[in-house]
């Protein structure tokens, strides 16, 4: 890779990171409404799969735990910060909140309130990149428990049986809610239920940028070439709980010791600093630079308008 | 030009005419080609009885067979819509929308809102719905109240060949998800139809008749069984005013006050059943708006709160027929306070 | 002995007396225990929102996680309904019906009818429904029309701590399929229940408040907000009469009747939307069943027909509010011909 | 096995083509409404699968083509035949038809109009019988067309996970509608998808009796004993349409080999002829007794009365 994509990772990574972070504390003060999943820990898989898609041609499709897909599908973070404090400003005019950022124009297609809802959308937005003929693909974000429901399964087949432009990003970070996944996926690997679907499946390390960003290279080509779909099961660890305020005394101590031994960035920052690729300096002053974005989207965010009655019944439908 | 073809010609034609106007129409559905990966004929089926048969031949790149399952082809014909292409995806039968019912209301119909204004899904999902072939519990029932209750969909229930096709092509340039329900025991109905390409907008109610003693407001087929009953009033001296809405969803409430509003009656009548169905919708609407008018309670015929019975015998009485709107409607002009 | 309780824990206290009565009684749903296969607590979280927690300590071979597959696991609820267990299966957020309502309404629900009325199928399945915590489009809904649509379930709605108590020991007992309606928002809400074990019988409105001006037909939620806005009219002279239905299926159609027979007057408040909802269903049913005796149009008061919002100043206004219902049933009492 | 059960096994068989035979040429007629799915052709897999269960602790649920199913699980024939003729001395008075034959008292859950609708069911049938501790097992039949359906994908996971006392038996007829099985079946085993959920999974020649009766013994035995689920995809071919009506011409010369060639009646005849085990002359009486008992059958049927009104609003509800 070089200097600028490794910096442009290190800086999505990073701006994931500190939004979460920022969430988590913002959200103990109370001023953010709803129900809100933070993505913190797993930043190298967003970050290392949507490296090889562009805005124009590629599509991605969320979860629940959206925020991550869409810092890394270059969906605006200052709209973002806004749509999760309901804003008028923010990416969806304050009408979906957290659960359903979207930013169609970059080609993400929403972060999504239903376990399993996207994989299905990414059939469809991988047949219309097949026809069109550009070269797009797809790809799908679920978690260790969507790998359970019914809509994924029949995805993985339909992508399979149409020879999809697909990729399909299993994120096992270990849980359900409070459900392990040891004991919700029967089988044990998610990866494994590839080949019943007749599509090449492979595990890497999530906490590992650069395991991911090589897995999805393969995948991706693979799609833009007529080859067909690709899952991939990513393996990491939530920092947070299943949303603000689960207690999570389901949990062992794993989350600390991932922090402290596996941490995607600072295993980054070891490796291109270590070998010279990129200095500290560099990296500091992207960390810099993107703590003063997290504040400015905070600010911006709480100052901006709710959105009121007006828009209350506006955009059901195109022409009505 | 205008020739008598049937219900399920003039869906083709539509299809046909469209994917041949646009390339980003496709159609998909199990079977709608047929016999994918099989030795035989291709366009083996062209759906199960018959609609799309034809089109692979012309349009081999854009008629797709699936596997069966619903949610992934209906969620992709969803995705595909955000993603630049028309999709027309068949359910097939309308009760099969309880695999796949996620993907229609709480994403299609959705986006929109959601994404605050910024998505565009036009898709179609054509769906077949209705009593009267033996078909059972399973295959018979008049699910589209359930789509009509959901904001961001529309919902379309032609009542014959001539709105079916001017129906879908609406359906298919319209920039929202459509419920595109099809009697499929109206299939064979021949009627009037022109060659060309002609659009029928949505929310704009038909008057199938006029008359001044009591408006029936009838869906789908309900709409012949209303005219079937009207006739047989009209040798009573009953003149029966018939409002065919065309499309539950948007519903052209102005064309039905004002015809409530000059005959004081109204009978609505509807093959879904009693319980939240466009019978007591449409009943709530008139109470609601135009109760000043009223000189009468209003009538609903609809299907018992029952599933669809298979035996014969029992499917034509679950069915609402002309003898039960022609009492209905007596009823209503002759009440007393 | 009744004491103050919350809703959350008369549900819990009721499951926990059902469980301990019968051993027939099972519990599932993703989390009902929770912390299924995972390294610390058991009983980890007892629902998402704690509604069945401490239930696993009790009874730990009658509580059980899932896996996130609502078909599978709600289909098993039903075929172990078949076979002799009475499960309470939860699907959490009632939004989620979408995944599987196949196995809801053509399954549990017809197998009596398609089965000649040899199957008993004793399944319940709670789902948390309603606005208020900000939770957006896919987890907000109030979807109990659609299932109060559908032959062969019964539905029920508790409006306090108190009903839902008896509701849920009666939908347990009960041999049909019970969809179980939790208002979300109401888990705190703390009113005084007996601690002793009681059924509230399916299909008996509950007449909250008499009242000779209006008839005012709330439901769930609802009912409190009627009663904030009957408060309000009271002191401007207008006393309503509240009427709560308790089960959207079976409707007690004789209570609402009644009520409008003598007050002339109706107003329908429902959290649900307007099209194909509980207030068109109310309304039409009055206007066919009590026509001679209204006075006015017929009011309703509900959500607008748009997605649920997100933003907390969106959703305020989207829950229907006392205002709205005195102001409806002020333009229904002062109405003129 | 025992003569007795040969015999049993025999007669079950010929009792199901029989009936179908007769339905084939009785719907010709006009007289049988609505949509009939014919079983011919796959007799030895509902007899072999079901020569295991007993009435009373085990299920089985079915899909639209189920006929085959219920005689096999002992649903009485005659009120099968009027069941399908739509009168009131039908399995359930009519109000059900070809699609939705049932008979709970033999533990018989309902053939089923939606393709996936049955292993959900059976995973709670299952979890009834391991609850009531009585060695019961349950049994979900479904098509190739069917294992591509989200419910029974997420049935088989649930089965595993639960430990349920579940077979799954795939019946690959190599077709789903007009659809070909190598085409819908990404990966193209349904049996290697076991191993996707963690169970076992074999395939079997469904012509072949005695090959599913030992498959299904073995996954019946497991199943019995707490092992936990297992999956058999069962290889075969209708001899008829995909329903009555169906011109079949996406097939090739599949049928009239099967029958000459493969066909499990003939095949076995031989073998237990063959091996001196059974006489053609108590095999023929066998036919001929099936043959009165389904003349008998379509006879009653037509002769018994249609439900009436009083018939249409009943059974809804057990109270309301
Ligand atoms: C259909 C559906 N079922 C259940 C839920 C509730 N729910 C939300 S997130 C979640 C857990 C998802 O786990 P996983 O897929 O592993 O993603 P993670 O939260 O670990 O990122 C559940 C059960 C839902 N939103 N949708
Ligand atoms: C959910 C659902 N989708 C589609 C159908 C229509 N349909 C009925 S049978 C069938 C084919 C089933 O194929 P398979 O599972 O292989 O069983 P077979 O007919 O070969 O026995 C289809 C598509 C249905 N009944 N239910
Ligand atoms: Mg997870
Ligand atoms: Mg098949």
């Amino acid at each position: 890779m070089h200097d600028k994509a490794l910096l442009r990772a290190y800086r999505t990574m990073r701006t994931i990171r500190e939004f979460e972070e920022r969430l988590h504390s913002e959200f103990a003060t109370g001023d953010i409404p709803g129900f809100v999943h933070l993505y913190a820990g797993e930043e190298a898989s967003a970050t290392g799969v949507c490296a090889h898609l562009d805005d124009h041609r590629d599509t991605i499709a969320s979860t629940h735990r959206g925020h991550g897909h869409c810092i890394a599908k270059n969906v605006d973070v200052k709209a973002m910060m806004a749509e999760i404090y309901g804003r008028t400003t923010g990416s969806c005019h304050g009408k979906g909140g957290s659960m359903h950022i979207a930013d169609l124009s970059k080609g993400m297609l929403g972060a999504n309130g239903i376990v399993g809802g996207g994989p299905p959308l990414i059939c469809g937005a991988a047949l219309a990149a097949k026809l069109r003929g550009e070269g797009g693909v797809a790809v799908a974000f679920f978690g260790d428990g969507g790998s359970n429901q019914g809509t994924t399964l029949e995805s993985l087949n339909l992508a399979t049986v149409w020879n999809l432009p697909a990729v399909f990003i299993a994120e096992n970070n270990g849980y359900a809610e409070a459900t392990a996944a040891t004991w919700s996926v029967g089988g044990g690997s998610i990866a494994a239920r590839a080949a019943a679907f007749g599509m090449p499946g492979r595990t890497v390390d999530g906490f590992d940028f650069f395991a991911v960003h090589e897995a999805a290279a393969e995948a991706v080509e693979r799609a833009r070439n007529g080859g067909g779909p690709t899952l991939i099961e990513v393996q990491l660890t939530r920092y947070y709980g299943h949303f603000e305020g689960d207690q999570q005394t389901y949990r062992a101590g794993e989350v600390q010791q991932a922090r402290n031994e596996l941490d995607c960035l600072k295993r980054f920052r070891d490796r291109v600093t270590g070998d010279g690729t990129l200095t500290a300096a560099q990296l500091d002053q992207i960390d810099a630079e993107v703590a003063r974005l997290i504040d400015d989207a905070v600010a911006e965010a709480k100052a901006a308008p709710l959105p009121t009655r007006a828009d209350l019944e506006t955009d059901v439908y195109i022409q009505y | 030009m205008a020739r008598s073809i049937s219900y399920r010609e003039a869906i083709n034609e539509a299809l046909a005419q469209e994917m041949e106007r646009d390339p980003a129409v496709v159609v998909l559905g199990e079977d709608n080609a047929g016999g994918a990966g099989a030795p035989g004929e291709d366009d083996a089926w062209g759906g199960v009885l018959g609609v799309t048969k034809g089109l692979y031949h012309r349009f081999p790149d854009r008629v797709l067979d699936t596997p069966i399952s619903e949610s992934a082809f209906i969620g992709a014909a969803v995705g595909a819509a955000t993603r630049g292409l028309r999709p027309v995806a068949e359910l097939m039968f309308i009760d099969f929308m309880g695999v796949c019912f996620d993907q229609i209301f709480n994403q299609a119909a959705k986006f929109r809102y959601m994404f605050g204004g910024k998505a565009v899904t036009p898709v179609v999902i054509r769906a077949m719905y209705g009593a009267g072939l033996r078909a059972a519990a399973q295959h018979s029932q008049a699910m589209y109240p359930v789509f009509t209750s959901v904001p961001g969909l529309k919902v379309v229930l032609p009542s014959s060949a001539y709105e079916a096709k001017g129906l879908m092509i609406q359906a298919i340039r319209d920039d929202d998800p459509v419920i595109f329900c099809e009697h499929k025991a109206m299939y064979d109905t021949v009627g009037e139809v022109p060659q060309e390409s002609y659009t029928i907008p949505f929310g704009e109610a038909n008057v199938v008749r006029e008359g001044g003693d009591a408006t029936v407001v009838a869906l789908g087929r309900m709409v012949s069984v209303a005219e079937e009953a009207a006739d047989e009033l009209a040798q009573a001296g009953v003149q029966c005013e018939i409002v065919d809405p065309r499309t539950t969803s948007p519903l052209d409430a102005d064309t039905i006050l004002e015809s409530v509003e000059q005959t004081g009656r109204l009978v609505v009548v509807d093959e879904a059943g009693p319980r939240c169905g466009l019978a007591a919708d449409i009943s709530a609407l008139v109470a609601r708006e135009a109760f000043g008018a009223l000189q009468a309670p209003i009538g609903t015929v609809t299907a018992p709160h029952t599933p669809v019975p298979f035996s014969p015998s029992l499917e034509d009485l679950y069915i609402p027929d002309a003898q039960q709107v022609a009492a209905a409607v007596k009823s209503v002009v002759d009440w007393k306070r």
